[in-house]
């Protein structure tokens, strides 16, 4: 754990897990992406919120892993899982129509909209420099969950000035751009970016994120020079609360199974 | 009616040259030993149709099977990049790979319009993204009663879908179950449906009255492959090999090291079976 | 989230003069008793949509709930018309009832579009046929990509929902079986959704990983009403009542004899309890 | 069984029957209406066709009952199935989607050009004479289903010149209007109507439907006076060949077997 902080030796993705996680309060519906999203999402149901509804893309509704997948349809989501549906039901039916209280997604690239790029970076469209996965489902996610919560480190290769590609909506003017052409988002959009360093919400007046609260150890100034854009901060900036002995001993059970997962059928 | 047929049949039989192809499976039942018999049998010119490509069009695009990939996400799942698919669209190798591409809704979308008949779907997609600007199949209708301008996108119809099941009958009729994905689109929306399975049954039993079951008559084709969805996993069968997915990336990163490994554990082999023995004897499994 | 509600309370807080009410159950689960309470708690100028108006409906409309009715087929199944439809249709009895005829095809899926969130559904329907001269919800679109002019009706996007399932559990995860008809369409689609079953469970167990499953999130209220089904039926409880249907038939042809029945079987009783005791006792069941 | 009629004591609704199931060869994916046509299927099933497909719109796949249903959505048409989907499935990937080889209908009202009407008769739409049930799942299966056959009693009130609405495509010049107007039936339509006089078929000039063939004691002159259209004769017509003992004896127990289902529960 070299790079621990702190007393009870956390290290920053870990209070960014669990900052994340508190964030998700009891009987919410969540659409869950794999990897940071997934680990504060079961963080949550297994600590402060356990009738949290867990939704993965491949169609597991209300799942209750033991650990952490390591892909977005693995065995042990269906297993635990109230029910599984199809892929176009669980777009259609639950996405599109409306059932999702919020979208958890994680980004390669977003600007100060919060709007993401998931698809390539530099080069053009035909030739990229480097091809990123594309969407998957944060497309629609962004535009059809009532809101959405974006969890990723700050760096400012990731939190950039201008997106080579836009991939999923943010809020602003590409927002306002849509709706006035008859595009319709359902959803309110990114409301809330939760990073290594703290956490950045969007500013009521311009629609940008600005940093509201740090982590412990972290200084505007840090999350600033990790920020691509000039990062506006709010007047009062809050302090994370470290993350519990509790939190992180679940947090730790949780990524534990998932390297045990691995190797259990290497 | 459904022949029961050697995967290489089966391949021979109804995938040809130009085809549009989809194999799906979505992480679960992911039909890898017949992407296997596809670059054994040197297809080419090929349209890929599949949601998340993983490792089984990685190694079809890295053996020059493919013009063209029709993808909502592109990677290897909780590892990284696809470097074949990559290396394909950033470099051209081992040729030039026009992609098209959608998000996971649209595209499961479209498999369930080509399913039920539809020209096109209809959806509230792409909303303020820059897809449109490079994806000429994306258009948009105005709703005639409320005036929303939804996204509107061909329906997939391809040539022949391929997928991977636990169980089939003798008479063709396929039961699946767990982590569905698209499979039943996929085959309902495609002329020819191959179908590889853990284990042809002669009677499916009692199954539960609302599980997904393909009647005979929508399969062209079933092949026994016992672990045919390896790396993938099939439901009650054996879990997924997370472990080979972290061992592909470094294969997979190295255009020679592909190579070798695609000659060693496909090219070289006859069947799925003599794959699988090697990567047993090779400690892979 | 759900309540555990009794019928009465729940038609009292979600079922509003005036609402759109879809009661749906493809011959399957029909939530009969529920709409006993309705027309106990004389709601009136209802929207009534349906793709099989049924026995529930014959009745509601007969007891002038309703100024209008969605549909596709009208009908006593097997036994031939619902009389107090025909006579509201031909002689505005009790009132007037405007109609929306469509298709099955058409109403399924408008209802699917509701649940998928989107304004209209899409569909090649009507084709040669009188419908879209008299139902001016239908209007064509046409495909950018193939020129085909396509049927388009709006979605269905009830007020309120209620349905009849199996079980369900204390959090209101309501598990049905069998015959699914448009059930979990009808619920997604509205506004607010009531769900009568035959017995309320502390767990709901192992059920099938893919069995219908509507999450409690979905559901506003969970009614216990064993038999609420009666004369349609609920698989794995109790079977239909032809009897019942045919029963009905000379009962519904007369206004007056409907009136008494009505006032004896439905108006006079507290609780669809009281309705089975009466049944019972009068040699019905 | 006061309208016997034959050496065998068949009425001529079961030699009607018996002539439909003898259209259904073996292996085919029928969608099945209720009543006579669900008696044709379920005969031809248990004698020359055992591995017919046989579909009810309430979302039964490859379904066997052991007596004919009662309703399009009795319990043994599910617990005798293959498998069991939703309606919306049933009439989107099923019928649209292509995989129907025969649509098998009754009918209230047919003319000429088989177009249906079982919508209303008389008065006006608004205010009918007589409303009638309405389309069912018709109106699609006329249209997508590969082909369609009907079944109906011949009689000048079911067999119109002029129908007053047209609830379900037929042949002729309405469909070719449809297709001008860029509506595409995907199925051919219409080709046979069986009835418990004759079999009828369109002829492939006039797209009418003509008389070929007369079950054994019916003439021309009756079918011709049972039809309120001028009805065509075609040069040669066929005699049907009676109902053999076993499939009298079959269908019998199928209806006997409903006979029995109705008191069962009563």
């Amino acid at each position: 754990m070299s790079d621990a902080v702190g007393d009870l030796g956390y290290t920053q993705d870990e209070m960014m897990t669990v900052a994340a996680s508190r964030l998700l309060t009891d009987g919410m519906v969540i659409f869950v992406g794999i990897g940071l999203p997934s680990a504060a999402a079961n963080l949550a149901r297994l600590t402060h919120a356990p009738e949290i509804a867990l939704i993965y893309e491949s169609g597991t509704i209300a799942t209750r892993p033991n650990a952490l997948p390591l892909s977005i349809g693995d065995g042990e989501l269906a297993e635990t899982a109230r029910t599984v549906v199809s892929v176009p039901e669980m777009f259609r039916y639950w996405l599109q129509g409306g059932r999702i209280d919020v979208g958890f997604l994680g980004a390669a690239q977003i600007d100060k909209y919060g709007n993401i790029n998931t698809s390539y970076i530099g080069g053009t469209y035909q030739t990229p420099k480097v091809r990123l996965p594309g969407g998957g489902g944060a497309p629609e996610i962004a535009t059809q969950a009532g809101e959405i919560f974006v969890i990723m480190r700050q760096s400012p290769r990731g939190f950039v000035n201008r997106l080579d590609f836009v991939t999923s909506l943010g809020g602003g003017p590409r927002r306002e751009e849509a709706r006035a052409k008859g595009h319709m988002p359902t959803g309110k959009g990114p409301s809330t970016i939760i990073t290594d360093l703290g956490v950045l919400k969007t500013n009521l007046n311009t629609d940008e994120f600005i940093l509201t609260d740090l982590h412990q150890g972290c200084s505007a100034e840090q999350a600033k020079r990790a920020t691509g854009w000039d990062l506006k901060v709010a007047e009062q900036v809050g302090q994370t609360e470290p993350p519990s002995v509790h939190e992180l001993s679940v947090l730790r059970a949780l990524t534990d199974g998932t390297a045990k997962a691995r190797d259990d059928n290497a | 009616m459904t022949e029961i047929l050697s995967l290489r049949e089966a391949v021979a039989a109804f995938v040809k040259d130009g085809d549009t192809i989809a194999m799906e499976g979505f992480t679960h039942l992911i039909p890898h030993a017949a992407g296997h018999e596809v670059i054994r049998q040197e297809r080419s010119g090929l349209t890929l149709v599949r949601m998340t490509p993983d490792l089984i069009y990685d190694q079809m695009i890295g053996m020059g099977t493919a013009d063209r990939l029709i993808f909502s996400w592109g990677g290897n799942p909780g590892v990284g990049s696809l470097h074949r698919l990559r290396d394909a669209c950033e470099k051209s190798w081992p040729r030039q790979l026009d992609i098209v591409e959608h998000a996971h809704a649209a595209l499961a979308m479209a498999y369930e319009a080509g399913a039920a008949g539809l020209p096109l779907a209809i959806s509230r997609s792409y909303i303020g993204t820059d897809h449109e600007s490079v994806n000429p199949d994306i258009k948009r209708i105005e709703c005639p009663f409320t005036g929303e301008r939804l996204a509107a996108f061909p329906s997939i119809r391809p040539d022949v879908a391929v997928i991977h099941a636990q169980r089939a009958d003798r008479k063709g009729n396929v039961h699946l179950w767990g982590i569905l994905g698209v499979q039943k689109e996929a085959v309902l929306a495609s002329r020819y449906a191959i179908v590889t399975v853990e284990e042809v049954v002669d009677d499916l039993g009692d199954t539960a009255m609302n599980e997904t079951i393909l009647p005979g008559w929508t399969i062209n084709a079933v092949c026994e492959v016992p672990r045919g969805a390896h790396p993938s996993y099939a439901h009650g069968f054996y879990e997924r090999h997370n472990a080979f997915y972290t061992r592909w990336d470094p294969i997979a990163r190295d255009r020679k090291a592909f190579l070798n490994w695609m000659e060693e554990y496909v090219l070289s082999c006859a069947t799925f079976a003599d794959t699988w023995n090697k990567l047993e004897a090779d400690g892979y499994v």
